[in-house]
């Protein structure tokens, strides 16, 4: 009990009034509002695990898109070969397994190098990816991608529905419930000895070395574990969007995963959500209301690196020492 | 506004249509004779039908492409209010970009039928726009017809014979790529019997793979004889071709297939004249049609062009068809161009949604639903400046087709279709009875 | 047509060498990718194709001069610009940062762009045209391409020289070799980048303006372009200008042959040869 | 225990490290001086795997960990510390310490349970750091320590690995005059206590006389002396090269 009790301690209260918030959503707003929200569930749990390796680990990957469309692909590729497998509790644990083996191969080359090298590598290795999804039309359906219908569960089967009617009823809860399993297991990966080995590794490689943790290969760990989060995203985005097409593994997608994570802030657990949430209505209002909305988001994006750079959720006193820590490792 | 002088009005435009305003009769559309039913009065909504047109107005198929398409929408769309709207409605046009990608036109869609609630959605050049946005007229409960895109699966299913309509409240007011791909083959047949070889280079995308596809299987009943060298597959947006065009070069074809179109045809065409593709190999475009008036007098004389369906600026004959002369002219005064087959394309996706809301509107007294709507597009027969179009229960529309070889004339300043080599292949010889794959139905001619 | 395919791979070696060059460049003296090269490059490219249009009536082929020259500046002058306002305050802050705000700039000049030229394609093929073709083993080949190759070599050596033989170049290089160690020397690193950064636009700007009359200027015309430059880059070795051209002959090779070969999956074979090199090699050919 | 052979470390042309041996015998405090530059911290490096060696051998507990990995190194009690502090500034002085604690009891893999949860680690942490005198700054995070509190925390860092043999690289450098005895006193007791054998660089001679058995002088990277501390600090050349005196 006293374990539970230090496990979910002041927050608990914020914590109920989110999920209850969460859940009566579909009362609440109107349908493509409500979608909106999902999309921006769906990337928030990307975002999690993207953070897991950006804000714990310190690797800046510029190709988390590949791990997404792993996930994604893999529910849409089913559906088109194994149509009686099209149920809910198979195509997860599928996209996990498919995002776990190709964030697994991409890793292991990735992991080699930090900084730049890594970002670069993690991007190239991505456009490797979005290069088979792209010219491998006739298993892929190259850039024209895939439709996602709408999956069964249990055998039970929501044929009848139009997607907004499920995707506001049931497919609703099912999301949520995910979200909030995620992010539990990533709040509990985190406050983890191999959660504090990462961050130790950020921190300082050198020093975590020599105080017997592999680095590289905890650095693969971490990378599994945010590939597969992409991945899940993905799966649980491709029944929302029902369309996967090979953008999301484009480096340009990852980009925007990386100011997702930044918009929120990095140095604080949940800002990377609040960042996935906030990013999707602003891309989408910004699209709604001008031809030029790239340039808003790109500017927001600039101004955020310049004057905000602890994002929004921003943890202020984590930028100050992530500022200075470039100088302390070149001194080491 | 009543049933009675809606009726009056249909009625003296049709006496109009007899005369010589042919044309202008043809555009507001009329063909329908109210019933004189005492059917439950519905009311007609006040405000404007909302109406969103989606074409590509950025980019490589913008310029040739996109913008005509939404010029002739623009362009209609005040003719109409002009003789008083659809049922007494104004049209309010909503005009979006389709550039961006599928991912973003699922996300436009979605936000147009769920968010604006807009009535109809007419629009789509793109097939791979089209495959992934027309699913969601029934899954979201919104009216779209596309108007453009050619991709023969999007209303076929995967075995003969399939199960129609397809979608519920998804059209498509043109024919598909059937009709580009087997009249280009009847057309070589026909005026090329000789050739032995023959290669493709179309864009990576349902669009392009399913244009080669049509085609070889056509030639190969037509002309079993001919070999296919290769085949290439440039991704829609390519700006060098050169290495494709020198590939091509190395196979030396004697006809070489492209269904490419937008910016990437007028690419290809510069760069292949640029390497001197041309003069070995003869072109065969299932949407050539646009490009001489693009590109201008450089545009090589002697290639095949298909017009993806009869529309075709001299075609039919203007002094036979009043409604394309005065379609022709209309769109020549404002934009300064000839139209091209966008522009009819629009035209007629335009025309069949007020002619569907008419017919549905007098059978039930009012303003109709969107179910009733489509259920009144099927089995429609209209009138467009390019001759006939029907709406089959397959919801997809059946045209003729026109082909023909590019010629320098003294009356244009580009090339025009040679008016001694143009064939007219109707509707029955060049698509495939509704319920049967088109591949199916072509492996099945007696040859 | 061996010989076409082979002149093919070195034309477009030649202006994704440019465009590496440059991107490698601003890595090797600043230690930044820079995600917004591909859109100097567009800014170039469109620059020119406007400059040539305007030109375009009877025209001879000179009229390439004014359109490289102001698609550099141009290109130049947006990189000192970025480098100024954006860069610069990000010298002490940590890569995600750097990374991210010429993800910002990418985003930013797609858009100004629009607002500049509009959003359709610009076709400036007059010297394309003009130029005509000339007869390579009796293959027609188009003059204009040698002429970019031509152009590519005497840039590359130029750049290379400059490298060699100037202080300035010197300076750079010792900059890339060990930042620390050059600052420690009193190389006034601040105004270095800057220059590094502007050279690096405006390689990216010349590039851009001696391709666009082959094709048309388009909007996220610098997209592709600036992935087969990061493929190159992480093949050759970051920094290497060694490695750049190395990388960039492989990839003009791989497109080439590959399209004439391996038709449908030509992209692909490219990723794949870079994956295999990376595999073998983790730090690029010519990488430290 | 540790046994260096003819060991070599070539960086570029010139040779850091030419040839030293010696041994390193159980329970044994050992203190390195030298010169600057004459390779004591480049010895230490290679020693804990830090750097890689150019030639020679290096065998801890009658095995060649020449080129083992640094990980097996520390698995085998192997641990150090860095003469300019290396720690991890996000965390507090508790999170520093347990994290080695968890590498040291192999349950740095456990990815469930907070850090929290394992009580028997976070109290034997806070021992530790009561017996380096730090016990009362668990709570503070690292840049906020003074330079001798960090040389402390670093030295008990390595020390938490549990180590047979513990190299310190001038565990009292940067520390105020008056303090370092106090420092030393703290490291060289807890060593004792747990019977650690301790490799240190040291400047100081006043140290170095105080508080170890052996002394080995290294220069050029070579050793020229080893011998008890009074009886180098008698030698000439010894002086010489320390110094900079001549008799």
């Amino acid at each position: 009990m006293a374990q539970l009790k230090s496990f979910v301690r002041p927050g608990l209260i914020i914590y109920l009034v989110v999920i209850s918030g969460f859940l009566f959503l579909p009362r609440i707003v109107s349908t493509f509002n409500l979608i909106l929200f999902q999309y921006g569930i769906t990337f928030a749990i990307v975002a999690l695990g993207f953070n897991l390796l950006l804000g714990y680990t310190g690797l800046l990957s510029f190709g988390h898109g590949a791990y997404f469309a792993a996930g994604a692909y893999g529910v849409a590729m089913t559906a088109k070969y194994f149509p009686d497998l099209f149920s809910l509790e198979i195509l997860i644990p599928i996209a996990l397994l498919i995002s776990f083996l190709i964030s697994a191969i991409f890793g292991f080359v990735c992991v080699r190098h930090t900084k730049i090298f890594f970002a670069i590598l993690a991007l190239a290795l991505s456009m490797l990816l979005y290069a088979l999804l792209f010219k491998f039309y006739h298993l892929t359906g190259g850039s024209d991608g895939l439709y996602v219908k709408i999956p069964m569960l249990f055998g039970h089967t929501f044929a009848n529905m139009r997607r907004p009617q499920f995707l506001s009823g049931f497919y609703h809860y099912f999301l949520v419930g995910m979200f909030f399993a995620a992010y539990i297991v990533m709040k509990c990966i985190v406050n983890s000895p191999f959660g504090k080995a990462l961050q130790a590794i950020r921190d300082n490689e050198v020093r975590a070395e020599l105080i017997g943790i592999r680095v590289r290969r905890y650095r693969l760990y971490a990378f599994i574990i945010s590939g597969m989060y992409s991945g899940l995203g993905g799966a649980l985005w491709g029944f929302v969007n029902g369309h996967v097409t090979p953008d999301v593994s484009h480096w340009i997608f990852s980009g925007e995963l990386v100011y997702m994570t930044l918009l929120g802030g990095f140095g604080v657990f949940a800002g990377p959500v609040v960042g996935a949430l906030i990013f999707n209505f602003l891309k989408l209002y910004a699209m709604g209301s001008t031809e030029y909305w790239m340039f808003i988001i790109g500017a927001t994006l600039i101004i955020i690196v310049l004057v905000l750079p602890g994002g929004v959720a921003g943890g202020l006193a984590r930028l100050a020492s992530r500022i200075k820590q470039p100088s302390d490792k070149g001194a080491a | 506004m009543t049933k009675k002088e809606i009726g009056r009005r249909d009625f003296l435009k049709k006496a109009g249509a007899a005369g010589v305003a042919l044309g202008s009769a043809g555009i507001a559309g009329g063909y329908i004779t109210p019933r004189k039913v005492a059917a439950q009065k519905r009311a007609i909504p006040k405000g404007p039908i909302r109406m969103a047109a989606v074409s590509f107005l950025t980019g490589a198929a913008a310029s040739p492409f996109g913008i005509p398409g939404m010029n002739t929408y623009q362009m209609m769309a005040e003719q109409y209010n002009k003789q008083g709207g659809i049922l007494g409605r104004k049209i309010e046009l909503l005009s979006y970009d389709e550039a961006g990608g599928v991912d973003a036109q699922v996300k436009l869609s979605r936000k147009l039928i769920l968010d604006d609630q807009v009535d109809v959605t007419l629009g789509y050049i793109s097939s791979a726009n089209c495959k992934a946005v027309l699913p969601l007229s029934d899954e979201l409960g919104g009216l779209i017809m596309a108007y453009d895109c050619g991709t023969h699966e999007l209303m076929e299913g995967t075995t003969s014979p399939y199960k129609t309509p397809k979608y519920s409240l998804g059209f498509r007011t043109k024919a598909h790529l059937g009709i580009d791909n087997i009249g280009l083959a009847l057309y070589i047949k026909k005026y090329f019997p000789d050739i032995k070889t023959m290669g493709g280079i179309n864009q990576d995308y349902a669009w392009g793979r399913e244009s080669w596809l049509i085609f070889e299987t056509a030639m190969k009943k037509l002309m079993p004889h001919v070999k296919v060298v290769g085949t290439w597959w440039p991704p829609l947006g390519t700006t060098d071709f050169t290495a494709h065009i020198s590939a091509l070069m190395g196979a030396k074809p004697d006809i070489v297939h492209s269904s490419l179109w937008g910016g990437d045809a007028v690419t290809f065409s510069k760069q292949a004249q640029g390497m001197g593709l041309i003069e070995r190999s003869r072109m065969a475009w299932s949407r050539g049609e646009p490009y001489p008036q693009e590109v201008g007098k450089e545009y090589p004389e002697e290639q095949i062009i298909c017009c993806a369906g009869t529309h075709y600026f001299l075609y039919p004959p203007h002094d036979k068809w009043p409604l394309n002369k005065y379609f022709v002219e209309e769109y020549r005064k404002r934009y300064g161009k000839y139209p091209t087959y966008p522009c009819y394309h629009a035209y007629q996706a335009i025309a069949v949604y007020k002619q569907a809301v008419e017919k549905a509107g007098a059978l039930v007294g009012g303003w109709p639903t969107i179910e009733e709507i489509s259920k009144a597009v099927v089995g429609l027969s209209i009138q467009t400046p390019s001759g006939h179009l029907m709406i089959r229960e397959d919801h997809n529309g059946i045209e003729d087709v026109l082909v023909g070889v590019s010629k320098m004339t003294p009356d244009f300043p580009f090339p025009i279709l040679d008016p001694q080599r143009m064939e007219v292949y109707p509707a029955h010889m060049v698509n495939a009875p509704v319920g049967i794959r088109t591949v199916d139905w072509i492996n099945s001619w007696q040859s | 047509m061996w010989p076409i395919y082979i002149l093919n791979g070195l034309y477009f070696a030649a202006f994704i060498f440019l465009i590496s060059l440059g991107l490698n460049i601003i890595l090797g003296v600043m230690g930044l990718l820079n995600l917004a090269h591909g859109s100097l490059y567009a800014i170039g490219a469109f620059m020119a194709a406007w400059t040539i249009t305007r030109l375009a009536e009877g025209a001879s082929i000179f009229i390439l001069l004014p359109a490289l020259l102001t698609g550099t500046a141009l290109a130049a002058l947006f990189g000192l610009f970025m480098e100024y306002f954006l860069i610069r305050p990000m010298y002490k802050r940590a890569l995600e940062y750097q990374l991210l705000i010429t993800f910002g700039a990418l985003m930013l000049f797609e858009d100004v762009i629009k607002m500049i030229w509009g959003g359709e394609a610009i076709y400036a093929s007059t010297p394309f045209v003009l130029l005509g073709r000339v007869n390579i083993l009796g293959n027609p080949y188009p003059a204009y391409f040698l002429l970019v190759m031509l152009l590519a070599l005497v840039v590359g050596v130029l750049i290379w020289l400059f490298m060699a033989k100037t202080r300035i170049g010197v300076m750079l290089r010792a900059i890339s070799l060990d930042r620390e160690m050059a600052t420690a020397m009193g190389l006034k690193i601040n105004r270095l980048g800057t220059f590094s950064f502007v050279l690096g636009a405006a390689l990216a700007g010349f590039s851009g303006a001696l391709v666009v009359p082959t094709t048309p200027a388009l909007l996220g015309f610098g997209m592709e372009p600036l992935i087969l430059a990061f493929i190159v880059v992480v093949m050759g070795g970051l920094g290497s200008l060694k490695g750049a051209l190395i990388g960039s002959l492989v990839v003009g090779q791989t497109r080439s042959l590959g399209i004439a070969f391996f038709p449908e999956i030509e992209l692909a074979v490219m990723f794949l040869i870079a994956a295999a090199i990376l595999v073998a090699k983790p730090e690029g050919l010519f990488g430290r | 225990m540790l046994k260096v052979t003819n060991l070599t470390k070539d960086f570029g042309r010139s040779r850091i490290i030419n040839r030293p041996s010696f041994e390193v015998g159980k329970d044994e405090i050992l203190s390195l001086v030298g010169p600057n530059g004459a390779g004591k911290t480049t010895l230490v490096n290679l020693i804990s795997g830090h750097i890689k060696v150019t030639g020679g051998i290096i065998e801890f507990l009658g095995q060649d960990i020449t080129f083992a990995s640094p990980y097996r190194r520390i698995k085998m009690g192997l641990a150090r510390n860095f003469q300019i502090t290396n720690l991890f500034e996000n965390g507090t002085v508790l999170d520093n310490i347990r994290i080695c604690l968890f590498s040291n009891y192999g349950k740095i893999r456990r990815g469930i349970l907070p850090a929290t949860h394992y009580k028997a680690i976070t109290e034997e942490a806070t021992e530790l750091l009561d017996i380096f005198g730090i016990g009362n700054k668990e709570k503070l995070f690292p840049p906020s320590l003074s330079e001798g509190d960090k040389k402390i925390l670093d030295t008990a860092m390595a020390f938490a690995l549990k180590p047979k043999l513990l190299l310190l690289d001038e565990p009292t450098s940067g520390v105020a005059t008056g303090d370092k005895f106090k420092v030393m006193d703290t490291i060289v007791a807890a060593i004792k206590k747990e019977q650690v054998a301790c490799m240190i660089i040291e400047h100081d001679m006043d140290i170095v006389s105080d508080y170890t058995d052996r002394v080995l002088v290294l220069a050029e990277g070579n050793i020229i002396a080893d011998g008890k501390p009074k009886d180098i600090m008698a030698e000439s050349n010894v002086k010489e090269i320390l110094f900079g005196v001549r008799d």
